[in-house]
């Protein structure tokens, strides 16, 4: 199953919540403002460093483009429109609205 | 063959009456309710508030609508996790809430999350 | 059955599509995430068979939204991927009521329904993916 | 000047209220809390000058609501307290224009203005309330 | 200068935020979600006893009273929607949406 | 005597690109500042984004609007105050931002908050 974060960490518990929940193994995508998690250096880049223990962890990158984060917390991979179609192709999405 | 049932679970994540995804959330619950699928409901968050004991809305010129998920039952919607964590946070028991619910820990509603076809945020 | 068959072969890695949009253009993201993706997922082949409107996400689907020339048109957007991609643009009546969404302001290829059409789509589909606030 | 002392003296402690409100009816409570306040602050001899409707704000001046018959009717409130208060009910033209709010659809008492306007409000008011989310 | 918060103190930094920024003897005022907030015995009700020892602390009844909210954290002060007024004739306002 | 010159704060609080009121504040500023009031713009919580360099909103087909904050000077809007924790808190430092900013504790960004007749969040 596909988790989507879609608001900034410092705003909402949306991450926090979905970590709690998520199953080994399944991939988390952040998008919109859910793309700030994932700039390197911020107070998450730890938790994000834990999530990727279990979970592969996708940011959509037009949306780190749109909020000039060029650098990304190590392992997290910067994906397209089309990578997110792929993703949700290969699985059921769970969107932390 | 049960090819046309679909497990849903609905997950209520935020607070009532501050805004209304949780009414319409449960309007769209009843009316899936209708279709037979395998629907159940999670209550994360804030979204525990929802099951709140003695809600009155009247001095805010509101509906209430906290009955409405005592009558679920009546529609075979008998699925109603409430994440521990969440609860007990807010200085809340089982005791505080309107309805009969199971109580489970995130592990366990995040199993049942991967089980579904659907998952809906309200 | 045979036609369900060859679609299987052509299409054995193609899903079928279902999107809930619950906010309004403009005021939050979700309607331009929304179409981004589906425009992609249509580009990839696969089918995008309906987005269903609920919450402030109705408000996708009047025509009189006028926005600033140099932006974006989110009505026409959707107008458009209505017509060329057969993409079912449905409104819920009980939240279009509630916001003053009616058939008479209803963009080209946009329909109001009830949210038996949601279970359908549901149902009907392989994915139902929520975009929102 | 006159009048404005004799104002002074028989409403000395009494003030002139602007509103700003910034999400859509029902589906925040903004639009309720707002009100509710307009109504006591009414009440007790203040003067509630304007509300300024802004971002999704602008979506509780469309007449094409329809509420359930046992709900409130957010839009025909705002209509009425124009009427009997005298209150101004100012939607913002480029807001509006983003979310299909036309002068075809307006609520009686309301109309579509510029931020120019919420300026004069902001200046010639002693308070300036917002209510969103 | 009356500060009102509107949203749930677990859903938003709002009144995390407004407590930084309040200056002493300011009162503040718990409104819609954000009276969650003072529900007694919950993890904020700490933050509000810090909070009060310098700005008097607020919360609508109306709001409590929808929610279910029947014991509020010691000194918090349930008002109406004319105790509202009566703070906004005797303060300008800051609305920490 | 300053009779009709208000002091006027706008309180950007929000991400950009997710919503619109970070864009729809700007929006109001850009009109305010025609009325010769004493405008002061202050970036708390996520609202600091808004400043960040090198956005770029091609890939999400929608205007970008971190350059009018470059304008602002243009327009005689020259109090910007950046509380000094949200900033560290997000890992930014002023080299980050488009513009030359104050960068104040929340102590002293509360101190001119209470010299406002208006406060307005975004």
């Amino acid at each position: 199953m596909l988790h989507t974060i879609n608001t900034s960490p410092f705003e909402s518990p949306a991450m926090e919540e979905c970590i709690r929940f998520v199953q080994q193994g399944d991939p988390v995508l952040f998008i919109e403002n859910g793309v700030y998690a994932v700039q390197n250096g911020n107070r998450f880049t730890d938790a994000i460093a834990a999530l990727q223990k279990t979970s592969p962890v996708y940011a959509l990158q037009p949306d780190l483009d749109a909020r000039g984060i060029s650098i990304v917390a190590p392992g997290v991979k910067g994906i397209g429109y089309d990578g997110f179609v792929d993703l949700v192709e290969a699985h059921q999405v769970n969107s932390w609205l | 063959m049960e090819d046309n049932v679909k497990k849903i679970m609905h997950v209520m994540r935020r607070a009532p009456h501050g805004s209304i995804y949780t009414y319409e959330g449960l309007e769209m619950i009843l009316i899936m309710a209708a279709y037979e699928q395998d629907l159940s409901i999670a209550f994360i968050g804030d979204g525990v508030y929802a099951l709140k004991k003695n809600q009155d809305t009247e001095g805010i010129s509101m509906k209430g609508f906290a009955k409405t998920f005592m009558a679920l039952d009546g529609y075979d919607v008998e699925k109603l996790y409430v994440d521990r964590v969440s609860l007990e946070e807010r200085g809340l028991t089982e005791d505080d809430l309107l309805v009969d619910v199971e109580l489970l820990d995130s592990v366990e509603i995040g199993r049942r999350m991967t089980e579904q076809d659907v998952v809906i945020h309200h | 059955m045979s036609h369900r068959f060859l679609a299987t072969i052509l299409n054995s890695d193609k899903v079928k599509i279902g999107i809930l949009l619950k906010e309004g253009p403009y005021n939050h993201q979700a309607a331009d995430t929304a179409y981004k993706f589906a425009e992609a997922a249509i580009k990839k082949g696969h089918t995008v068979d309906a987005v269903f409107l609920y919450n402030d996400g109705v408000i996708n689907a009047t025509n009189l939204t006028d926005p600033p020339q140099d932006d974006r048109n989110i009505a026409d957007r959707w107008s458009k991927m209505a017509k060329e991609h057969g993409v079912e643009i449905l409104a819920c009546i009980a939240a279009s009521k509630r916001r003053g969404i009616t058939d008479d302001i209803m963009i080209d290829g946009g329909s109001i329904t009830g949210l038996g059409t949601l279970t359908d789509i549901a149902i009907r589909n392989d994915r139902l993916l929520t975009f929102g606030d």
